[in-house]
C-alpha cells in the first residue's frame, strides 16, 4: 500500500479498464470523480455495484465511459440520472443490465477464483435475454431439467472507494459495508479514499479488526475529507440532498452539466 | 364517521396483507409500504402477539444487516424473507415488471433506474406485492416493453415466490397464479369499477359490484396517527412530517 | 431469539440431525458438548467447518456420530484425535472427507440459496472419488474441455458455535470469524454460547456492528463463561494444552475416554 | 568455521527457496517454514528491499486476514499467494502427498488428520514446498496410498500451482513438471546420496556426485539467531526457546 494523493491515484486508471464503482450509500469517492475526468482515461467499463448514481452519471457526462454494467442508475429522490439517461438515449453508452445479485454474484465468483457461479431466478427476463455473457444450463445435480443461470465472475482492473478511516500500514475501515471488501478482493487495483488516517493499525484488536479490508488488498489510499460529499457516509455525514437537486437540474442539458463540473474545485 | 386520508386507506391494506409473515423488507424509498409493516408490528404488539421483523434498506433503527448490500438478496434465497414490496414503471396483467425502460431496449425513449433486485427476489419472496400509487393505463399496460422480472414462470423453473397482490391508489387486485392473472378485490373510496377499468391496460377478473376497500377503525387510525408515524419518522422524517400536516389541515390529527 | 440455558438449547438437537461446528480456533462451544452427551439425539452427520478436534472427538466417542464431513480432524498438539481414529479403524462412522474450501463452497451455496458452487482444483484426488455428491462437469463458459468440480451446498440442520459476547436482543458479536456467520446464514437452528451478555445493542455503533451475527439468524443464546474451554477464544483466552494432553491420554481407549467424561462438570 | 544446527539448514534452504516471492502463507503448526519466511524478509530488508508478505494461520502477529478461515482460499484463489507448505505423511515420485491415512481407504490403518487445504492449494500456489523432516521410506514412498493432492494434473485440468520443491531431514530435491519427478539438488551437512537414497521409497534424478545444501554464512546466521527467532517467538515460542536452549548448547547462541 502506498499512501498517495488524488491525482496520483487516478493515474492507476487507464483508458479501456473495468472500474468497479459502489452503491450510493456504500462510500462513493466522489473525491476521485474530478481527478478522474481530469486523468481522462476513455472508454470505462463501470461496474456499479449494484447500482449507481451522481459519481457514474458525471463520468459518463464527462464522455469516460463505454459500457455501465448495473442493477439501477438513478440520484435517488433527485430522481433519473440526467447523463446517464441521455446518453442511453443517444446509444453513445452499452448497457449491460444486470439485477443486484447477479453482479454480487460475478464479483463472489472472482473473489473464489472460480469462473462463474450460478444464480437462481433470472429466467424468462430480458434481463438475461440481452446478456450474451450468462450463460443457462441444467443443474447438474437436479434429476432433470431445473434450468439455472450461471453468471461468470467479475474482474475489475480497479475498484474506488471511500471509507471513513485507515491506519498507515493501509488497513481499511469498511465496517459492516463487505461488498466493498467484495469489490477489492475481485479487484487488481484497488484505490481508496478516507476521511482519516490512523497512526495505530486497525488490525491491533479485535473489535475494530472486525470491519477491516487489510492493506494485502489495497494499492492506494488518499485522504480526503468530506471526500463522498455530497452523498453521505454511514456513521460520517449525511447526504446534502440540496446539492445533488442542484446537479440534478444543471445536468438536464450538456451544457448545464459542463457548466456545474467547471465551478466544481478542483481537488 | 372517522376521516380517513386516502394514503391511510393504502398503508392499512398493506397491513392486512402482510399479516402472517415473520419477516418482510421494505425498499430504501417506500414509505408507504414501510409504514404498512410498522403498522401491522403495532397491531400484533397491542394484541400481545410477535409483530413480524421489518428490514428497510437504507435505514439505520431498521437495518439488521451486517454483511454488504448482497445479505438482503442471500437472506432471500435463504427463505428468510416472506414479503417485499416491488413497483414498476410498467405493470402488466401476467404481473410481469418493467423497471428498465418504455420504447425498444437499449435505446429507451424513457429510461428508469433499472431492474435492482427484481429479477432475484421476485422469484424467491412468496409475497410480492405489486405497489404503485399511480394507476393510469400508462402504467398498467397489456405487456410491458421489458421484463425486468416476469409474474410467472413456465413449469421446471425453480420458484419459491412471485405476485400477491397489486395494491394501487385506486383499488387492490389478487393475483391468480392458476389463471394467471389479476383479480379485482376491492375499490378505494372515491374511486369505482368503471373508472378502474378505464385506468387499466390489461383485463382483470372481477365481481359486478366488487367490494370498498376495507376502512381501518379509529383504534388502528390512533396507532397509525399516532406510534406509527412517530416511528416512520426516523427512516422517512418527510413523509412522516407531510402526513401529519395533511391530517391537521382536514382536522383528522390524533394530538 | 430467545435466552436460553444449555440443557435446553441441546434439545434442539434430534436424532439424525446435520450439526455444523467450527474449527478449534474459532469458537467451539464446548460447554455445549455434556449436554448434546446428556441430550443423546444419535445419528448425527457432523460437518467440521472445515475441521474437527475435541468436540468431534467427544460426539463420536459417546457413539453419537453417524458421519463426519471434514477436511480434518485432530487435537492439534496433542496428536491424532483418539476415539476419532479408532472409530474410522472400526468403521462406526461414515467419512465424508473434504478440502477445506470446499466446505466453505458448500456453505457458500446454501448462503447465496444456489443448488451448487464450482470449485477449482479436486481433480485427480481420491476425495473427489470418494465423494459420489460432488460432481464433475466441463465448464459450461469455456470453449472446449475445463473440467471443474460442482460442490453440493450444505444446509446444516444445526450449528453450534461460541462467541465473546452477545447482547440481549440475541445479535452475537463474531468479530473478524466470519466462518461462524457463513455457518448461521446456512442453518435452520442457530445454537450460540458467549462469554458475556449486553444490555446495549451490538448494533448500535457502526464499530461493534461489523462483527456482529444479527439475532435474525440466531435462534437461542445461553450464558457459558469460559465456555471453549479447554480451547481458547479468540481475544480473550488461550488454550488449555495441558488438559487438551490429558485427554488425548485418557481418551487413548474407550474406557479411558469414559472415565475422562465421568469425571467432568455437568453444566 | 560457524557450526550450523541442522534445523538452521532447513530454514535458511527455505529462505533461497521463497526467494522472489510477494507473499507466503504458512500453516498453523509449521515453525521451520515461518522462520524461512521470517528471515528471507529479514534479510531483504536488511538490504534495503521489500520483503515477502508472511501470513502465519493461527498467529496474532501474522494474521492479515478478516474474513473468516475461508479468506486464505479465496485469496490463493485470486492469485495473491505465492507460496505455501505442504507436509503429507506420505509423498510420492509424482508428487502426490496423502494426508488422509495408510492402508485401504475409508478404514486406514493409520489414519492421519486429513487433507486440510491441500486438495485446492496445491493446484492454484505457484510455489508449493513439501517439507517433511523425516526422511524414510515409509513417508517416502513409490505410491501413496491416497491422494490427497496430485502432484500433477492432465493437460486441460486448471492449473496455475503445483509442487517446486521437496526439503526434508536429509537433502533438498526440485520438481521437474516435464518428467514429472524429483531432481535431487543437494545433500544436507552428515548426509549422502547412498543413506537418501536408501531411504526414499521413489526413485529420483540426481548427480553423480549431488552438492551439499549451501550453508548459511556468519550475517545469515546472526540475523537468524536474534531478530528472526526473536520475532518467531511470538507465533511460535516453545519452538523459538527450543532452537535458543539447543543453539546455547553447542555454543552458538549470538547474545
Amino acid at each position: 500500500m502506498v499512501l498517495s494523493e488524488l491525482r496520483a491515484m487516478a493515474k492507476h486508471v487507464e483508458a479501456g479498464m473495468r472500474v468497479a464503482l459502489p452503491v450510493d450509500y456504500a462510500g462513493v469517492s466522489m473525491a476521485m470523480t474530478l481527478p478522474l475526468i481530469e486523468r481522462g482515461a476513455g472508454n470505462l467499463d463501470l461496474v456499479c455495484v449494484p447500482t449507481g448514481g451522481l459519481q457514474v452519471d458525471q463520468l459518463v457526462g464527462a464522455g469516460l465511459v463505454r459500457t455501465v454494467e448495473t442493477s439501477a442508475v438513478s440520484l435517488g429522490e433527485a430522481g433519473g440520472a440526467p447523463r446517464f439517461n441521455a446518453a442511453v438515449k443517444e446509444g453513445t453508452i452499452k448497457l449491460r443490465d444486470a439485477t443486484c445479485p447477479a453482479i454480487h454474484a460475478g464479483l463472489m465468483a472472482a473473489q473464489k477464483g472460480s469462473p462463474f457461479v450460478p444464480m437462481r431466478g433470472l429466467i424468462g427476463t430480458d434481463l438475461l435475454r440481452h446478456r450474451d455473457d450468462w450463460r443457462v444450463i441444467d443443474n447438474p445435480l437436479a434429476d432433470k431439467g431445473d434450468p439455472i443461470v450461471l453468471i461468470p465472475a467479475i474482474k475489475p482492473d480497479v475498484t474506488i472507494f471511500h471509507a471513513p478511516m485507515a491506519d498507515r500500514f493501509g488497513n481499511v475501515w469498511i465496517g459492516r459495508r463487505r461488498e466493498l471488501a467484495a469489490m477489492a478482493y475481485a479487484s487488481i487495483t484497488v484505490l481508496v479514499t478516507v476521511e482519516r488516517i490512523l497512526e495505530e493499525s486497525l488490525l491491533n484488536n479485535e473489535m475494530s479488526a472486525a470491519g477491516v479490508l487489510p492493506a494485502l488488498y489495497v494499492t492506494a489510499v488518499a485522504h480526503a475529507p468530506k471526500g463522498a460529499w455530497p452523498y453521505g457516509l454511514w456513521g460520517e455525514y449525511s447526504t446534502d440532498t440540496v446539492e445533488i437537486l442542484r446537479y440534478a437540474k444543471a445536468a438536464r442539458t450538456a451544457e448545464g452539466f459542463a457548466d456545474y463540473m467547471a465551478q466544481m474545485e478542483p481537488a | 364517521m372517522v376521516e380517513v386520508h386516502p394514503r391511510e386507506v393504502l398503508i392499512c391494506t398493506i397491513a392486512r396483507l402482510l399479516d402472517g409473515v415473520r419477516h418482510v423488507a421494505v425498499g430504501a424509498s417506500s414509505p408507504i409500504p414501510a409504514a404498512g409493516a410498522i403498522l401491522l408490528r403495532a397491531l400484533k404488539e397491542k394484541a400481545g402477539a410477535i409483530g413480524p421483523r421489518i428490514s428497510i434498506l437504507g435505514s439505520v433503527d431498521h437495518n439488521f444487516f451486517t454483511n454488504g448490500s448482497a445479505e438482503l438478496f442471500d437472506c432471500a434465497g435463504q427463505g428468510r424473507i416472506d414479503a417485499f414490496f416491488l413497483g414498476g414503471g410498467q405493470i402488466d396483467g401476467f404481473g410481469n415488471v418493467n423497471l428498465v425502460g418504455a420504447g425498444d431496449y437499449p435505446q429507451s425513449s424513457v429510461r428508469w433506474p433499472g431492474s435492482f433486485g427484481s429479477a432475484y427476489l421476485y422469484f424467491v419472496v412468496p409475497r410480492v406485492i405489486l405497489f404503485r400509487e399511480e394507476h393510469t393505463s400508462r402504467v398498467f399496460v397489456e405487456k410491458v416493453d421489458f421484463v425486468s422480472a416476469p409474474g410467472i414462470s413456465e413449469d421446471g423453473v425453480f420458484r419459491t415466490g412471485g405476485p400477491y397482490a397489486l395494491l394501487t391508489g385506486k383499488g387492490l387486485f389478487r393475483f391468480d397464479k392458476s389463471r394467471p392473472g389479476f383479480e379485482l378485490e376491492s375499490v378505494h373510496p372515491g374511486h369505482d369499477l368503471a373508472e378502474i377499468k378505464a385506468a387499466t391496460g390489461f383485463r382483470f377478473a372481477h365481481g359486478e359490484r366488487p367490494l370498498q376497500t376495507k376502512l381501518p377503525d379509529r383504534a388502528t387510525l390512533d396507532l397509525l396517527r399516532g406510534r406509527v408515524l412517530d416511528e416512520l419518522a426516523g427512516t422517512y422524517p418527510e413523509f412522516a412530517v407531510q402526513m401529519q400536516r395533511e391530517l391537521a389541515q382536514r382536522g383528522a390529527l390524533v394530538s
